[in-house]
């Protein structure tokens, strides 16, 4: 049987996980294909409500990435973003969410080899997790109102 | 009705080699909306950006979407193209098939599929682009110099000397930096204090040019063209417009026995110093750390035989707030010291020393007026061993990198020891010597084949120290790694060069980014380095990476070009990718305002014609916003959006990702 | 009353016999009690892991798998070359998924890897100095080098001594049991234990660099915790001293016999008169006051 | 093939083997040296240990042939000198461990070293067969085995004064299961 090759989104702003995976490529060091990387300004800009549309779209794992705490280009946007992170977590426990397809890490410019590293490890992980099925679940969240609701 | 052209580049063979740029052409060619495809060998060259130009015109193009190297590299460079071809610059899009995929993978047909998704996305958003322009923001001229070494000095001379003013700020009480510690430079041994003071006088000295030394930086805010700094002048405890500099207070001073930074720590100065005879400013300030006064409250014996009444014990930290257009880091490094090694005695043995001490050791204005004396017992040493790569290129010790200077000053150190004792015996351990640089290498044979030094190519296992002499192994790789035992009386450790401890926090301050070892990053390693990612930030010097003198003054020149280029302009063009509020719908909770780091988002009150107010919205300042976003995730209305980062735009990216699924229901 | 977990090793039996009984009379004062392990084996030594890597991992693991079976959360081992192996054996167990399977099936008997290896220094540290320091009863007025080896500092990731180029827990020990560390420069070189039959003409000449360095600083005496160590320095002296030419007399102790001492406990029952290098001018220069115990 | 080399042709350079089976790359040496002038041996080798590293990191079978035929790798004492300063923290008395028992597989043991593993045997015979160490049967058996028959007799009787000696082996109760461990770690080596 064939493996299973997981479609992996990536969020990541453009200051730091954006470079950081310019030098990966820079540097040649090989990963998995199945990341997909959606740019944004900034970690901060990230709207919470956008992953539960990567899954409904078919992703079976999204990365956030953004810079390191103290290092955001925009100096705060990544503790915002932090900030809804943690909220946006509970709305997902309560919406029975398997919370394991997602993944939070800091990857600065300078982290090329990590952010290769990153890519491997969600790939094996949500290798291990089978693809994602439960997207009819999803379908029926009016996604817009829960994210007005609980302000991610 | 939306028509896309999409450019797919080979870049030579560096995406062609693992994608099938032909196939991602064709594949692209059947998306909905793409009405011309095709792939070129260069697409940045000037025939590849003629074929985007002709396209656009001839198929009457509506969206780009240039698929070849990160946006980060040529985004500019097709947009210019686009523009040029009479579309507005801002519906041309870059797919990341380089950097992102090419590189990172093998040549497998998961790599074309990959690269034929990346464009399907970005085809999916330039859809939803619209056409943006250009805001346009004043720049004060003003340039702001962080750190006094040669690098600052040099740039802030050169933007000086442009006819623009520059703020220097130096956290020492005197500027000089390092290059005003050593004692001869390398390759010429033309002395170093020499060619510096006059630099330093003329810094002080230059109408354009306001200096603060013993000062620090607080706060940056802003951006290119309009930073708003705020410095930290700490307290000197002295007032330089009274003080005349006669130094009564300094051989006044009970408090004499504090090790001296400047002569890294060989010798000692007073509680109220000036750091070296020549200093700029040559007025003394108080260390308050050591100093009776402030530590018990008594004494006062400076301020009683000062002629001048300069000494202000009172004194406080101002805070003092300065309007910028551009800034320059010029903040050096730092070394590693003699305790930083387990084996070679965790610093216990007094002549186990650093080159820094070396300099001020052989230097005529140090603390040995020039001649060789070893720290533990004053004795001329007649047998010195220099150690190359010490805590350089070691990964055990977190330092893998080239510390660049060390093979240089340690050749330079040796003839130096040579020169002041001709029988003395000089050896070097080294792993490999790396002496690129006009007359450098011509300099480590003088210094060889001259001076007769003893180069030894092995490691240095331990140090320790009997009967007064210490013992340092080693092997001699060249000869079978037979051991190598060396007698020495002193040690000379060319030890690692290494960012400043405070250079995280300054990089923070900066909002530039800094690599794993905390040096400053550059915005491009070949293309652009004197900038940082951040505009209007440039660095000079060894605050970037290690550097010699004149790698550094090179640098601070590029630097001041990239400065004054800047200040040529009255305006500037900023990318207009910010936030915008839909009045519309803004209910006014301002939420977005307590997330603001930019302070951006104002109150604007809706009136009727007959001047009743309706209701009190957001409004974005486009001078002020950065566009970071963040409001935009925040606000619980969905009435701020982002140029460039739309909701239309970014969920028409994540739907465009993958081959949607088939599921019941939808 | 503190219990620990004891594995003397095959040397305490024999040719270390003296660093048993003064540990052991240690342990008494301190109220420490010393289970040793049942049945235990020889934890395989340099043969082991020269030869075979399993057997290696294997014999060591034996012996922690019978300390975690009568429920021993610490063991004692005083040997550093037995400390070694089992710390080794516990670390490949906890790290390696390999042995994590392989080595129950080898010893036939559970394993874990709960039970920690300590070594002499770390027992002293940690259990019995502060029960002891109220107890000392003789200033012991003579210079001492302190001397590691390689084992109780090396490999990093098995050592549990900080400064591990120029360590100071023994100088420590030595200094609050009343006694004058001295400074010196081979406290952490290899004395060459592994070879020691084999090869004695190496071994000797490593050793004799150490005892040089030791008698020259004007040390008294050599304190080691290791009893190759140990064997290497005293037993082997009259060889070394007729194969290099040189006379020296510096006896080589074990730390607890020195705390021993410092108690005030009678130096026979110390084992002092086991040496083969004479300790009785060094006895004699220490004040002597003993009490029964 | 029709002529057999002299140097039989190893399937596989050693340092791949060593990548594989204890995950150390030897590439990582950059001969620097300072193993070599921390090892207490070094002076006493015939390839010292950035030598033999070099020997492997050129992978070609001649070398290969040379490391495992060498006597260093017998002579290295396991004191993790060099390993604890090694800047590139090559593991090199972990790559030693490998390369003896490597050469004894493959039959290349240096004729100086059977001594040294002569010694090592008797030391195993003796735990195989009561579980410890017994220091008289360990000396008799390692004479017997190289007729190295006056060494170390001074050291004997003065022992046994100074009551370090055991005349008879102590025998553990579990020396049954000690003596299966042996089995089935020897067999081990066999099928590798």
């Amino acid at each position: 049987m064939q493996e299973f090759e997981p479609k992996i989104v990536a969020f990541v702003c453009n200051w730091c996980t954006y470079a950081g995976a310019d030098l990966a490529g820079t540097s040649r060091i090989k990963y998995a294909t199945n990341v997909r990387i959606v740019r944004f300004p900034c970690t901060g800009r990230i709207d919470y409500m956008l992953i539960l549309k990567a899954f409904q779209n078919g992703a079976d794992g999204v990365i956030v990435s953004g810079c390191h705490p103290n290092d955001c280009h925009y100096t705060s946007g990544n503790f915002h973003a932090r900030r809804r992170w943690i909220v946006f977590n509970e709305l997902l426990e309560l919406l029975g969410f398997d919370k394991r397809r997602l993944f939070f890490s800091w990857v600065s410019a300078a982290e090329g080899a990590k952010w290769a590293n990153l890519v491997n490890e969600v790939v094996t992980e949500v290798r291990k997790l089978g693809p994602y099925t439960e997207y009819e679940k999803l379908s029926k969240i009016n996604v817009n109102s829960i994210g007005e609701l609980c302000n991610v | 009705m939306a028509r896309i052209g999409v450019f797919v580049c080979h870049c030579g063979e560096n995406i062609s080699s693992t994608v099938d740029c032909a196939k991602v052409a064709e594949i692209a060619s059947n998306y909905p909306g793409v009405v011309y495809s095709i792939d070129y060998k260069y697409m940045c060259s000037d025939p590849g950006q003629n074929l985007i130009k002709e396209a656009i015109q001839k198929h009457k193009l509506t969206g780009v979407v240039v698929a070849a190297c990160s946006p980060r590299m040529h985004e500019p460079t097709f947009r210019k193209a686009t523009a040029e071809a009479g579309l507005n610059p801002f519906l041309c899009e870059m797919a990341n098939l380089r950097e992102h995929c090419s590189w990172v993978h093998f040549r497998e047909d998961s790599t074309t599929e990959k690269a034929a998704e990346l464009v399907r996305v970005l085809v999916e958003k330039v859809k939803h682009n619209e056409e943006l322009f250009p805001i346009k923001v004043p720049i004060t001229k003003t340039a702001l110099v962080i750190g006094g070494g040669i690098g600052g000095i040099q740039a802030a001379l050169d933007i000086a000397n442009s006819g623009h003013k520059v703020i220097m700020v130096e956290k020492n009480p005197s500027i000089g930096g390092k290059m005003a510690q050593l004692s001869e430079t390398f390759p010429t041994l033309d002395c170093s204090q020499c060619i510096l003071t006059p630099r330093m006088v003329e810094v002080a000295q230059h109408p354009n040019i306001t200096l603060y030394t013993y000062a620090e930086i607080e706060s940056v805010d802003g951006f290119i063209g309009n930073f708003k700094v705020t410095i930290r002048q700490k307290a000197k405890s002295v007032d330089h417009k009274a003080c005349t500099g006669c130094g009564l207070c300094i051989e006044k001073c009970p408090i004499k026995k504090i090790p001296d930074e400047f002569n890294a720590g060989l010798g000692n100065r007073a509680a109220i110093y000036v750091p070296f005879p020549q200093a700029v400013p040559n007025k003394p300030v108080i260390d308050r750390n050591n100093c009776t006064y402030f530590l018990k409250g008594k004494c006062g014996l400076c301020k009683k035989v000062c002629p001048a009444d300069a000494i202000h014990y009172e004194q406080e930290d101002e805070l003092i707030k300065v309007d910028v257009g551009a800034i320059v880091a010029a903040t050096g490094f730092d070394i590693k010291h003699s305790d930083f090694f387990p084996e070679y005695g965790y610093g216990k043995y007094a002549d186990v020393i650093d080159g820094l001490q070396f300099e001020r050791l052989a230097s005529a204005s140090g603390p040995t007026l020039g001649v060789l004396k070893r720290p533990s017992d004053g004795k001329e040493p007649e047998s010195i061993v220099f150690i190359a790569c010490a805590g350089s290129r070691d990964p055990a010790k977190g330092i893998p990198y080239c510390s660049k200077i060390c093979c240089m000053y340690t050749a330079k150190h040796a003839m130096l020891f040579k020169h002041k004792n001709h029988h003395g015996k000089a050896t070097v351990f080294y792993m490999d010597i790396r002496a690129g640089g006009k007359m450098y290498d011509e300099f480590v044979r003088r210094a060889i084949e001259e001076d007769d030094v003893n180069y030894i190519r092995g490691r240095v296992s331990r140090i320790y120290e009997k009967n007064g002499k210490l013992i340092v192994c080693g092997v001699d790789t060249l000869l079978n790694s037979r051991p190598v035992e060396i007698e020495a009386d002193m040690v000379v450790l060319a030890t690692a060069a290494i960012a400043n401890s405070d250079s995280e926090e300054l990089a923070q301050k900066l909002h530039i980014s800094y690599d794993p070892y905390h040096f400053f990053s550059e915005a491009h390693p070949k293309l652009r380095p004197v900038e940082t990612n951040t505009a209007g930030i440039m660095l000079a010097g060894a605050c970037q990476a290690p550097k010699d003198i004149p790698d550094t003054v090179s640098q601070a020149s590029g630097t001041a070009a990239k400065v004054v280029a800047l200040f040529s302009q009255d305006e500037l063009t900023r990318e207009p990718l910010i936030a915008y509020v839909n009045n519309n719908t803004c209910v006014g909770c301002f939420l977005c305002q307590s997330v603001c780091p930019y302070l951006a988002i104002e109150k604007e009150e809706i009136r009727r014609r007959d001047g009743t107010l309706v209701k009190t919205v957001a409004k974005i300042n486009p001078g002020l916003c950065q566009g970071c976003g963040t409001c935009v995730a925040l606000c619980r209305s969905k009435s701020i959006d982002i140029h460039g980062y739309t909701n239309r735009q970014i969920y028409a990216e994540v739907s465009a990702l993958f081959n949607r699924r088939e599921y019941a229901g939808v | 009353m503190t219990k620990i977990g004891y594995f003397p090793g095959c040397s305490l039996n024999g040719t270390a016999k003296e660093y048993d009984l003064s540990l052991q009379a240690i342990a008494r004062i301190a109220d420490i009690e010393l289970v040793e392990l049942d049945d235990w084996n020889c934890c395989g030594a340099t043969a082991a892991h020269s030869l075979n890597s399993t057997l290696a991992v294997a014999l060591p693991a034996r012996n922690l798998a019978i300390a975690e079976k009568m429920g021993l959360d610490e063991i004692l081992v005083p040997c550093a070359a037995c400390f070694s192996r089992l710390a080794q054996a516990r670390y490949e167990i906890k790290s390696d998924e390999k042995y994590r399977t392989k080595i129950p099936q080898l010893i036939e008997m559970e394993i874990k890897g709960t039970a920690n290896p300590i070594t002499v220094l770390d027992f002293l540290n940690k259990y019995a100095l502060d029960k002891i320091k109220d107890k000392l009863y003789n200033k012991l007025n003579a210079k001492f080098a302190c001397y590691y080896g390689c084992l109780l500092t090396r490999p990093e990731h098995l050592s549990t001594i900080e400064r591990r180029e120029d360590p100071l827990v023994m100088e420590k020990i030595i200094y609050l049991s009343g006694g004058m560390p001295i400074d010196w420069a081979f406290k952490v070189e290899c004395c060459g234990a592994g070879l020691s039959v084999v090869r004695t003409d190496i071994v000797g000449k490593l050793c004799a660099k150490i005892l040089d360095d030791a008698q020259s600083r004007g040390a008294d005496a050599i304190i080691v915790a290791c009893p190759m160590c140990h064997s290497n320095l005293d037993m082997r002296r009259n060889e070394i001293n007729k194969n290099l030419s040189t006379d020296n007399e510096i006896p080589v102790v074990y730390i607890t016999q020195i705390i021993g001492l410092a108690l005030g406990i009678d130096p026979k029952k110390l084992g002092f008169d086991k040496h083969f290098v004479p300790t009785d001018k060094f006895l004699h220069k220490l004040q002597k006051q003993t009490v029964e115990v | 093939m029709e002529t057999k080399s002299k140097i039989e042709p190893l399937a596989q350079p050693l340092k791949e083997k060593i990548l594989n089976e204890i995950n150390e790359l030897v590439m990582k040496c950059y001969q620097c040296g300072k193993c070599a002038a921390g090892c207490p041996l070094s002076g006493e080798m015939d390839y010292t240990p950035n030598q033999i590293l070099r020997l492997l990191q050129i992978g070609d079978p001649l070398c290969d042939d040379e490391v495992l035929r060498s006597m260093g790798i017998w002579l290295c004492l396991t004191c993790d000198t060099c390993h604890s300063r090694c800047p590139q923290e090559v593991d090199f008395p972990h790559i030693m461990d490998f390369l003896r028992s490597e050469s004894i597989k493959r039959r290349k043991v240096h004729p100086k070293a059977k001594e040294i593993i002569a010694f090592h045997r008797s030391f195993l015979e003796s735990i195989e067969k009561t579980g410890r160490l017994h220091e008289v049967g360990l000396i008799a058996s390692y004479k017997l085995k190289t007729f190295n028959l006056l060494q170390d007799v001074d050291l004997a009787p003065k022992m046994f004064v100074k009551g370090k000696l055991e005349i008879f082996p102590h025998r553990i109760k579990g020396k049954e299961a000690i003596a299966r461990i042996f089995e089935k770690a020897m067999k081990e080596a066999e099928n590798d």
